[in-house]
C-alpha cells in the first residue's frame, strides 16, 4: 500500500469518519439534534471536494478499484443523492420524533457501498460494496421499529436480499472457477484468450451474476419485493432506496458488462432484451392501477429500470453516456418526488393515497408546482431532461440498426406513453380537483434545496445539456 | 485425493438447492433465514474447491469475506426478526404480509 | 420583421403565467380579460406579419427566427425555432383568431364558475402549445406542441371529471391517443436516423432528391398518419372524441373542434413532400378519410346529444379534409380546416349559448321552439348550419365543392370518393338542419321540464356574430375558377406545398369548367334535398321522425347506438387492458389465497390459482418468482 | 482413503441439511445445520484449506449457530403446525422448480468440467494455511478486508438499534 492508494479512498474515508462522529454523537447529544443532519452534511461536503481536490486516475490496491471520469461522475450522483437524502429526512424524522445519529450514519455507510460499486475493478470490491449498500438499507428500512409494516419490509427485503445474494455469489464463485480469477481486466483476458475451464461455466457465472444485479435493480421478475419495500419503509428512506441502489446497480453493471463480458454479448442478450421488456411492461401496467403514491411511484422505478436496461442491452459508447444522462436525472427527479410525498405524508403515515393529493395547488403551490415537473420528467414530456434521458438511450439503440434492438425502443415508446397517464393523475389531483380541506401545508425550508436542485437538472440540463452531456460523454468514455 | 472437481460442483449444486427449497418450503422466518445459510455455504464450498484446483488463494480470501458477510447478515436478520415478533408476537412469514397486491 | 415572431407565442404563455401564478389575486373578469388579451396580442402580431407578407412576392414569404439551439452535441442539434410562411400564417391566425373570440365567449360562459382562473390559465396554456404546434420548424418541437395540446385537453376534460364514469372515459381517450403519438415519435426517429436532421424545411430539401426506398416513405408517412389518426380522431381511432365532450363547451368548440384536432391535418400538409412521395399512404389517407366522413355523418343523424352530434358532425368534416389532403389537394385541405373554424366554432358556441340558457340541458328532446327566446342563436346558428351544409355563397360551399371536384377530378379509380363525398354532404345537410330544426323549430318541449331560457350576454353573443360573418365571409378568398375567381387562398400557399402527381392542385388550375360547374350543381341539389327532408321530418310532421325510426329498424339502431364501436371497444380493447392491468393487480392480490383452490382436485383451477396466488406479500411467493427467473435465464443459456 | 471420506462427507452433509429444511421442530433445525457444518469443516480441510476448515467451526459452527440458537429459544418458537391436507399445494410447484433448477445447473456446469480435482494444482499443497491466507489478506486484499471491517461495524449499530428495547 502506498499514499496514492490511501488517496484514492480519501472520500470514502470522509464518509466513514463522519459516520463514526454520528455515533459518537448519538451519545453525547441530548435533543433536539438538528446538528446531526448538519454533521452529515458536512462530511458529504468534505467528500466532494476529496473528490475534485484529487485529481488521480488509475487503478488503486493492487487493482482491486478504478478512479476514472465514470467513478467520478457516479460519485457526485451517489453524493447529490446522498445530500438529498439526508434533507429530506430532516424535517421526516421530525415528525416522528425518530431524529437519531444511527439514521444518518448508516445512510453514509450506505453511500460508501455505493462509491465502491462504482470504483470496483474486481468482484471482491463489486462485492463487498454491494454489501455494504445492503446492510445498511436493511436497517434503514426497519427504521421505525415500532411500525409493523416498516419490520415486515425490513424483513422481506433482507430475505430476498440475502436470497439473490446466494446466486450472484454462485456467479462470482462460477466465473472465479472457470477463469481463475476475480479482477475484471483478468477476466476478459481469461475469455478473449479462451483461458477458461468451459465457457459454459462462464457464462452461467455471468448468468447467475446477473440475477444479483436483477434484484438489486428491480428487474422484473426480481422486483417483487420493490413495491412493498417501498411502501412499507419510511418514505425518506423510500427516496434513497429507489434511486441509490437503482443507480449503484446499473453503474456497476454496466461496467463489469463493458469491461469483462462485451465479447460473449451473442449468447446472452436476449436474456437482458426479455427482461427489459418485461419490466418496463409490468412496471407501466401495474402502476397504472395503484392509488397509493409510494406503491405508484415504486412500480414506476420499476418501469425505468427496464428502459435502463435497454442501455445495458446495446452497450455502446452512446448508450453508455445515455446511461449516464439517465441515471443523473433519475437519481434527483425520484428522489425529489419522493421528497414531496414525504413532506406531504402526514405523522401516522396518512396522506399517502392519490386523493390526499387533490387540491394540493391550493394547499401548497410550491410542493405541487414541484411534484408536478417530477412527474412530467419522468414521463419524459420535452423540453424537460427526462426526456432527453430516454432520447439519449433509445436514439443510441436505434442507431446500432439492429432490428430487435429497434423492437424493444418501440415497446418502450409505446410504454412510455401509457406511464403518462398514471404520471399526470396525481397532477389533475392536485390542480383540478378541490381539497379535502383547506389548510395550508407546513412547509420545511430545510428540504427546499433537495428541490432546486431537481428544477436546476430537470429545466437547465432539459433545455440546456451541454454542461450534463460533457461529463456524462467523459463518463462513458472511460469505460472503452 | 482424487475427487472430480465436477462431483464437488454437484455437491455445492444440490446444496445449495436444498438451501433454496428450505426457502420456499418453511414458514418460519428463523429457519428460512438458515436455509439461506445454507446456499452461502455450498458457495463456499465451491469457491475453496476452485481454489484448490487453480492453486490460487484468491478463493479461500473470498469465502473468508462471505463469512463476514454472512455473519453480519445473521446479526442484523435475527435483530429484525426480533423486533418483529416483538410487535407482531409471531415469526411465521405467512402472518407477516400487510402490504400485498 | 422576424422579430417579433416569438411574441405570438409569448403573449399567451405570460397569459399562462399570470393566470396560474398570479390567479388567486385577480378577479373573476380580471382573469378572462389578461387571458383574451394575451390572445389577442398573438393574433395582432400574426395579422401583422401576414399583411407584410401579401406585400411581397410569392418566393419570400418566409420569416424563421432561431430561439437557440438545443443540446448542440456531435452531429446533433436541434435548433428550436419558429417558422412562419403562408401555411403556418394561416394556422396561426386561425388558431389566435377563433381563439380569441372563443376566450371571449367564455367570460361570459364560465361566469360563476369556482375554477374559473385555472380554466383561463389552460385555455392560455393549449394556446401556447398549439401555437408551437403549427408555428414550429422542427419536428421536435412541434411534437412538443402536439404532446402539449392533448395534455391541456385533458387537463380541461379533466377538470369535470368528478366521477368514475368520466374519469375512466378520460384515461380511454388518453390510451387511445398515447397510441397514435407512438407512431409519430417511431417516425421521427426514422426520420433522424435517415436523415440526420429532425429540421422540416431540411428533409423537405433531402427527401425528393434522396436514394431511399419507397418503403421508406410508405412507413414514416403511415407512422405520422397513425399519429394523425389519433389526433384527428377518425376511424379506427376516433371513439375518444364523442367522451372529450364532458368538457366545457368552449373548450370543445376550441379544442374539439376548431384546432387541436385539425392538427392532424396540418401535420400531413407540413409534411407534404415527404406524403407526396409515398402514394401508398395518400391513397390510405383519402379512404380513411371518406370512410370516416360518411360512417361519423351517419351516427350523427340519430344522436340526442347536442353536443354529440355536432362532435360527430366534427368527426365527418375532418374526414372530408383527410380526403382533401389524400388526393394531394393540400391547400384545399387546409381551406377547409379554416372554414370548418369559422362555422364548426360558431355551431359549438351557439350550442353553448342554448345549453347556457337551458341551465345545462344537452338533449335536443328537451328543446325545440327556442327561436323567440334566443333570437341572436338562432340566426347565426342558422348561418353555421347553412354554411356547414354547403348553401352556396357560404364558406362551406366553396371549401367543400373543392374537396369534391380534386376527388373527382383525380382519375385512378378514384370518383368513387366523390359519390361518397356528396351522399355525405346531404346527410349532413339533413342531420344538422335536424339539429336546427329540434332546437329552434317545433313543440316546445322545455316548457314541460319547468326551463326558463334566455338569450346570453352579449359578451357571448358578439363572438357568435363575428363567426357568424367569418362563416360567410371566409369562404371568398378561395372563389374557384370555375365560378370566374382566381383562387387566391391556393396560390397564396402554393409556394410551400408539395405538388401531388396526378391531379389535385393542377386540376384546380386548368379544370373542365362546364364539369365543375355542373358538379357544384350535383351537389347544391343534394344538400338542398337533405335540407327539405329535414323539413318535412321535423318540422311539418314531426310524427314522421318516429316513423323513420321504426321503418329504418335496424339502421336506426345502428346508427342511434354508433355501430356498436364503443362497445366494441371496450370488449377489444379497453377490457383486455383493463384485464391485464387489473390481472397483474390480482396477481400480488391475497384474497384467494387459501380458499377456493385448495379442496378442488381439478388441475385447471389449481395453475390459475397458483397464478392468482403468486401474488400476495407471502416471501416464498416472491422468492419462486425469482427463482423462475433464474430457471429462465439459465434455460436461455443452456439452450444457447 | 481421503476420497471416501470426502464423499462420505458429503453425503452426510446433504442428509443433514435436508434435515435441517424438511424437520418440523426449530431446535433440531439448528442442532442438524451444526452438524452439517461441521461435515463441511472436515471436507475443507479434506481441500487443504485449513484456514477457512478453522474458521468454519469457529464462526460457523460456534457463532453464527448459537446465535440463531439464542434466538430461537427467546422466541420460544414452535414447531410449525402442519397444513391441512398431507403437503401444501405450493410446495409441489416449488419442489418442481427446485428440481428443474438443479438439473439445469448440473447440465451447463457438467459442460466440458470433467477435471480432475488435483490435475493442475498438484504442487500447490499447503497454500491453504493460516499464514498464506492471511498474507493476501492484508497485501493484494487489504481494501477488501477494510471494506469488511465497515461491514461489521454496519451491523454493531444495526443489531444494537433494533434489538434495544428502549430508545
Amino acid at each position: 500500500m502506498s499514499w496514492s492508494d490511501l488517496n484514492s479512498t480519501l472520500p470514502e474515508l470522509a464518509l466513514a469518519v463522519t459516520a463514526l462522529i454520528l455515533l459518537i454523537l448519538e451519545v453525547v447529544k441530548e435533543p433536539p439534534r438538528a446538528q446531526f443532519a448538519w454533521t452529515a452534511l458536512g462530511g458529504i461536503a468534505l467528500a466532494l471536494v476529496l473528490e475534485f481536490a484529487l485529481p488521480i486516475e488509475g487503478q488503486f490496491y493492487n487493482g482491486m478499484i478504478a478512479l476514472d471520469h465514470f467513478s467520478r461522475f457516479l460519485n457526485v450522483i451517489f453524493m447529490i443523492t446522498a445530500a438529498g437524502a439526508v434533507l429530506i429526512a430532516v424535517p421526516y424524522l421530525r415528525k416522528s420524533l425518530e431524529e437519531r445519529g444511527e439514521y444518518y450514519a448508516l445512510l453514509l455507510f450506505a453511500t460508501i457501498g455505493m462509491m465502491f460499486m462504482a470504483k470496483a475493478h474486481d468482484l471482491t470490491i463489486l462485492f463487498l460494496g454491494l454489501e455494504l449498500l445492503s446492510i445498511p438499507l436493511y436497517i434503514l428500512v426497519g427504521f421505525y421499529r415500532h411500525r409493523v409494516r416498516s419490520n415486515e419490509a425490513s424483513l422481506k427485503y433482507l430475505l430476498l436480499g440475502a436470497f439473490s445474494t446466494g446466486f450472484f455469489l454462485f456467479g462470482i464463485a462460477l466465473l472465479y472457477g472457470s477463469t481463475g480469477a476475480t479482477h475484471y481486466d483478468a477476466i476478459r483476458q481469461a475469455i478473449v484468450s479462451d483461458g477458461q475451464l468451459s465457457p459454459a461455466m462462464t457464462l452461467a457465472g455471468f448468468g447467475l451474476l446477473l440475477v444479483g444485479f436483477a434484484f438489486k435493480v428491480a428487474l422484473v421478475p426480481f422486483h417483487m419485493y420493490a413495491p412493498d419495500v417501498y411502501e412499507g419503509a419510511p418514505t425518506a428512506i423510500t427516496a434513497f432506496l429507489s434511486t441509490g441502489p437503482k443507480v449503484a446497480g446499473f453503474a456497476a453493471f454496466l461496467k463489469v458488462i463493458i469491461t469483462s463480458f462485451a465479447v460473449t454479448t451473442q449468447h446472452w442478450w436476449g436474456i437482458v432484451w426479455v427482461l427489459a421488456a418485461l419490466t418496463m411492461t409490468v412496471g407501466n401496467v401495474t402502476a397504472i392501477r395503484q392509488d397509493n403514491l409510494k406503491r405508484m411511484l415504486a412500480f414506476s422505478s420499476v418501469a425505468h429500470a427496464g428502459y435502463l436496461a435497454v442501455a445495458v442491452l446495446v452497450g455502446t459508447y452512446d448508450s453508455a453516456f445515455g446511461m449516464m444522462f439517465y441515471l443523473a436525472v433519475y437519481a434527483v427527479t425520484t428522489l425529489g418526488a419522493f421528497g414531496v410525498v414525504a413532506l406531504i405524508e402526514g405523522e401516522e403515515e396518512t396522506s399517502l393515497e392519490i386523493d390526499g393529493y387533490r387540491g394540493l395547488a391550493r394547499r401548497s403551490p410550491f410542493l405541487a408546482a414541484i411534484f408536478t415537473l417530477a412527474m412530467v420528467s419522468l414521463a419524459g414530456f420535452p423540453p424537460t431532461a427526462g426526456f432527453l434521458g430516454k432520447y439519449f438511450v433509445f436514439s443510441a439503440a436505434v442507431d446500432t440498426g439492429n432490428t430487435w434492438n429497434i423492437w424493444l425502443v418501440v415497446i418502450a415508446i409505446l410504454n412510455s406513453l401509457i406511464s403518462v397517464y398514471y404520471y399526470l393523475r396525481p397532477v389533475v389531483a392536485m390542480y383540478m380537483q378541490e381539497p379535502a380541506d383547506e389548510t395550508p401545508l407546513p412547509m420545511s425550508r430545510v428540504a427546499v434545496p433537495v428541490f432546486l436542485v431537481l428544477v436546476l437538472i430537470v429545466l437547465g440540463f432539459g433545455i440546456f445539456p451541454m454542461m450534463l452531456v460533457k461529463s456524462g460523454v467523459a463518463a462513458a468514455g472511460s469505460l472503452f | 485425493m482424487v475427487v472430480p472437481l465436477y462431483h464437488i460442483l454437484a455437491f455445492a449444486g444440490l446444496l445449495f438447492t436444498i438451501g433454496v427449497v428450505g426457502v420456499l418450503f418453511r414458514r418460519n422466518a428463523i429457519i428460512v433465514f438458515m436455509s439461506v445459510e445454507i446456499m452461502l455455504n455450498a458457495v463456499n464450498l465451491a469457491f475453496v474447491a476452485f481454489s484448490r484446483y487453480h492453486g490460487n488463494v484468491n478463493g479461500q480470501v473470498f469465502v473468508f469475506f462471505i463469512m463476514t458477510l454472512a455473519a453480519a447478515e445473521v446479526a442484523v436478520g435475527l435483530a429484525i426478526i426480533v423486533s418483529l415478533f416483538r410487535n407482531l408476537r409471531t415469526s411465521d412469514i405467512s402472518e407477516i404480509r400487510l402490504m400485498k397486491h | 420583421m422576424a422579430e417579433t415572431l416569438y411574441l405570438i407565442t409569448l403573449f399567451p404563455l405570460l397569459g399562462f403565467l399570470i393566470n396560474g401564478l398570479a390567479g388567486r389575486w385577480l378577479s373573476e373578469k380580471q382573469s378572462g380579460y389578461i387571458a383574451s388579451l394575451a390572445v389577442l396580442g398573438s393574433f395582432l402580431v400574426s395579422a401583422q406579419l401576414l399583411l407584410a407578407f401579401l406585400a411581397l412576392p410569392a418566393e419570400e414569404r418566409l420569416l424563421t427566427q432561431t430561439l437557440f439551439s438545443w443540446i448542440p452535441v456531435g452531429d446533433l442539434n436541434i435548433q428550436v425555432g419558429y417558422r412562419f410562411d403562408p401555411l403556418s400564417a394561416v394556422m396561426a391566425l386561425v388558431v389566435s383568431g377563433v381563439g380569441l373570440l372563443i376566450h371571449i365567449y367564455s367570460i361570459g360562459y364560465m361566469q360563476g364558475d369556482p375554477g374559473v382562473r385555472r380554466y383561463f390559465s389552460f385555455l392560455n396554456l393549449f394556446t401556447f402549445m398549439m401555437l408551437n404546434l403549427v408555428l414550429a420548424d422542427n419536428l421536435v418541437l412541434m411534437f412538443l406542441g402536439w404532446e402539449g395540446v392533448g395534455l391541456c385537453s385533458y387537463l380541461l376534460i379533466g377538470f369535470w371529471f368528478e366521477d368514475e364514469a368520466k374519469a375512466r372515459a378520460g384515461m380511454k381517450a388518453f390510451i387511445v391517443n398515447r397510441i397514435g403519438d407512438a407512431g409519430f415519435i417511431v417516425a421521427l426517429i426514422l426520420l433522424y436516423h435517415q436523415f440526420g436532421t429532425l429540421s422540416i424545411s431540411e428533409i423537405a430539401q433531402a427527401a425528393p432528391g434522396a436514394q431511399i426506398g419507397r418503403g421508406f416513405f410508405t412507413a414514416t408517412t403511415l407512422l405520422m398518419f397513425l399519429g394523425a389518426v389519433g389526433k384527428s380522431a377518425q376511424i379506427p381511432l376516433y371513439v375518444w372524441l364523442p367522451d372529450a365532450m364532458a368538457g366545457p363547451t368552449p373548450v370543445s368548440a376550441l379544442i374539439h373542434a376548431a384546432t387541436m384536432v385539425t392538427a392532424g391535418v396540418y401535420l400531413i400538409a407540413r409534411n407534404s413532400v415527404l406524403f407526396s412521395l409515398a402514394p401508398a399512404t395518400m391513397s390510405i389517407v383519402a379512404v380513411i378519410g371518406i370512410i370516416t366522413a360518411f360512417f361519423a355523418a351517419t351516427i350523427a343523424i340519430t344522436q340526442n346529444d347536442i353536443k354529440k352530434v355536432l362532435a360527430y358532425s366534427t368527426i365527418s368534416q375532418l374526414g372530408y379534409m383527410f380526403t382533401a389532403v389524400g388526393v394531394g389537394a393540400f391547400s384545399a385541405g387546409i381551406f377547409h380546416l379554416m372554414t370548418h373554424a369559422f362555422f364548426k366554432g360558431l355551431l359549438f358556441l351557439g350550442a353553448g349559448s342554448v345549453i347556457h340558457g337551458l341551465k345545462g340541458e344537452q338533449d335536443l328532446r328537451s328543446m325545440g321552439g327556442l327561436k323567440e327566446q334566443l333570437p341572436t342563436t338562432h340566426w347565426t346558428m342558422l348561418v353555421g348550419v347553412m354554411a356547414i351544409a354547403g348553401i352556396p355563397g357560404l364558406s362551406g360551399f366553396f371549401s367543400k365543392d373543392e374537396i369534391l371536384w380534386a376527388a373527382f377530378s383525380r382519375h385512378e379509380g378514384f370518383s368513387w370518393l366523390w359519390l361518397a363525398g356528396i351522399v355525405t354532404a346531404g346527410i349532413t345537410a339533413f342531420y344538422m338542419f335536424r339539429l336546427f330544426f329540434r332546437t329552434f323549430y317545433g313543440k316546445a318541449a322545455w316548457q314541460e321540464a319547468g326551463y326558463q331560457p334566455h338569450e346570453s350576454p352579449s359578451v357571448m353573443t358578439i363572438p357568435l356574430v363575428l363567426l357568424a360573418f367569418l362563416s360567410i365571409l371566409g369562404g371568398y378568398v378561395g372563389i374557384p375558377a370555375a365560378l370566374g375567381g382566381v383562387n387566391q387562398f391556393h396560390h397564396f400557399l402554393e409556394p410551400v406545398l408539395a405538388v401531388y402527381p396526378g391531379v389535385g392542385a393542377a386540376a384546380v388550375q386548368h379544370p373542365s369548367q362546364g364539369l365543375e360547374l355542373l358538379l357544384m350543381g350535383v351537389s347544391t341539389v343534394v344538400v338542398l334535398g337533405g335540407i327539405y327532408y329535414a323539413y318535412r321530418v321535423y318540422v311539418q310532421q314531426p310524427t314522421l321522425a318516429d316513423d323513420l325510426a321504426q321503418r329504418m329498424g335496424l339502421l336506426h339502431r345502428l346508427s342511434f347506438n354508433k355501430y356498436f364501436v364503443d362497445e366494441a371497444y371496450h370488449l377489444l380493447i379497453v377490457r383486455p387492458f383493463q384485464a391485464l392491468a387489473e390481472g397483474l393487480w390480482k396477481w400480488f392480490d391475497i384474497q384467494v389465497v387459501d380458499g377456493a383452490v385448495n379442496g378442488s382436485g381439478h388441475a385447471i383451477a389449481r395453475i390459475s390459482g397458483a397464478i392468482r396466488r403468486i401474488q400476495s406479500g407471502l416471501i416464498q411467493h416472491y422468492a419462486s418468482i425469482i427463482l423462475l427467473g433464474v430457471i429462465f435465464i439459465l434455460i436461455y443459456l443452456y439452450i444457447d | 482413503m481421503t476420497t471416501i471420506l470426502f464423499y462420505l462427507f458429503s453425503a452426510l452433509l446433504l442428509g443433514a441439511a435436508l434435515f435441517v429444511v424438511l424437520n418440523r421442530n426449530p431446535i433440531y433445525s439448528v442442532v442438524g445445520l451444526v452438524f452439517a457444518f461441521m461435515n463441511l469443516a472436515a471436507m475443507y480441510f479434506l481441500l487443504e484449506a485449513y484456514f477457512i476448515g478453522v474458521l468454519q467451526v469457529l464462526v460457523y459452527a460456534g457463532a453464527i449457530m448459537v446465535l440463531f440458537l439464542f434466538v430461537v429459544m427467546l422466541l420460544n418458537v414452535q414447531p410449525d403446525r402442519p397444513h391441512p391436507g398431507l403437503i401444501h399445494p405450493d410446495r409441489w410447484w416449488f419442489g418442481i422448480m427446485a428440481l428443474i433448477f438443479v438439473s439445469l445447473f448440473l447440465l451447463l456446469i457438467g459442460q466440458g468440467v470433467r477435471a480432475l480435482l488435483t490435475s493442475p494444482a498438484e504442487d500447490a499443497a499447503g497454500m491453504g494455511s493460516v499464514a498464506d491466507v492471511g498474507e493476501a489478506l492484508f497485501t493484494s486484499f487489504l481494501l477488501p478486508f477494510e471494506i469488511a471491517s465497515l461491514l461489521l461495524t454496519v451491523a454493531l449499530i444495526g443489531t444494537v438499534f433494533l434489538a434495544k428495547k428502549k430508545v
